[in-house]
């Protein structure tokens, strides 16, 4: 499951929505994604995350199911914020759940790869000098394509 | 034909959306980033290095051979940064 | 930081216990096991987790110590539960949070993978047939391996 | 010197700890299982398969010629089977 939202979340509150109930759960992996501040404490490091209503919830659920293809998994949440987040609020959560911790570390590693890099978001930054938009790196190319399957990348 | 600008793409062009009507001779995705381009500086200069613009027609990534005709929406935007 | 407890655990709180405050942390990985039903729902997969007191402590230090020279971490925590626990129950629990996400990720399998293979623990499982002790498996050997220094494996 | 029994081992030696005093010429981890298998067929039953059997010494792990003496914690346990 996906959702795409404004609101802040409550991760344990999505962990015990996400197991309870499911005793075929033996592992459960997560990544949160919080605001750094970027600007040593002066509270100048803010950013906007703009997004493509629609688009981006067809993409995350698009992951999320090729996730669900490659690794068993017994349930999985991805929430992704949008709008203005300061320093220390959460971004992005991600929750994979399986029998065996392998596939709940690995599918979590996979989703938030993802997520930190193909997912359609646009960073705006405030600095001490105005707003800039983030430039896309290649790093984080470069992270997402260690999941690609040989016969479907292009 | 809905179109739809994101990030820096919104703000050099100026608006977010708009309702426009394709040229009979406009029929890819390449054709109407070269349209756009001729409707003005700040498109012009919006879309200068076209390398840098992604494209999606219908919520979909795009390729500059993608056909579009006017019931689509086709969105510009630079590429995607994550979250 | 590590403990060892009968009680229960709230991911959510320890979340927010390592974070807050700390807007040096961009990425927080987390891992939680969960006792698994074996039995099919018949509630007969119940275990006990027997430990050895001050020598489970000292070692849990020392490779959350370990993980914390290998990547560079904003904080730590793990939590393991020992006495019985049934089916749906939370075992051990895992976080590490870091400036990027990778080091987080990383820290958190190595952690956990040295946890469910190499951590003092001994597991005694309740079956319909009787509580019987589980043998040590060389699958998870294999994975705490995978961690393993060359210059240091022995 | 203090022993200390874990799982199955402590099921089959009957205790979980004791305090023995150790025979002069016993001085290293495997001097210690050796005498404790000449203790009694709970023992010898427990440590037949002595290949399983893991060692700790004052709470670090040891190996065979560890040394030992009076004032050690000794422990005997199966291989770990983790969390």
């Amino acid at each position: 499951m996906i959702r795409v939202q404004r609101e802040d979340f409550d991760v344990g509150a999505e962990m015990r929505a996400l197991t309870t109930g499911n005793t075929g759960i033996g592992g459960l992996a997560s990544f949160v994604g919080l605001v750094r501040d970027m600007a040593g404490g002066t509270g100048d490091s803010a950013m906007t995350l703009e997004h493509y209503p629609g688009m981006t919830e067809r993409l995350l659920t698009e992951i999320d199911e090729e996730a669900h293809r490659r690794w068993p998994l017994e349930g999985s949440m991805v929430i992704h914020r949008h709008g203005r987040l300061e320093p220390g609020e959460q971004i992005v959560m991600v929750l994979t759940a399986s029998a065996h911790r392998q596939a709940a570390l690995d599918s979590c590693a996979f989703l938030i790869d993802w997520l930190k890099t193909q997912a359609p978001f646009w960073k705006l930054e405030e600095t001490p000098d105005g707003a800039s938009w983030v430039e896309a790196r290649a790093s984080d190319d470069q992270a997402a394509a260690r999941w690609a399957k040989p016969e479907t990348s292009g | 034909m809905k179109l739809l600008y994101f990030a820096w793409l919104k703000q050099k062009i100026g608006t977010d959306a708009e309702e426009i009507t394709l040229p009979d001779d406009v029929n890819d995705v390449a054709g109407v980033i070269a349209w756009l381009k001729t409707r003005g500086d700040k498109y012009a200069t919006a879309l200068k290095d076209d390398a840098v613009v992604r494209v999606a027609v219908n919520q979909t990534y795009a390729k500059p051979d993608t056909p579009v005709s006017d019931g689509d929406e086709v969105a510009l935007f630079p590429p995607v940064t994550g979250g």
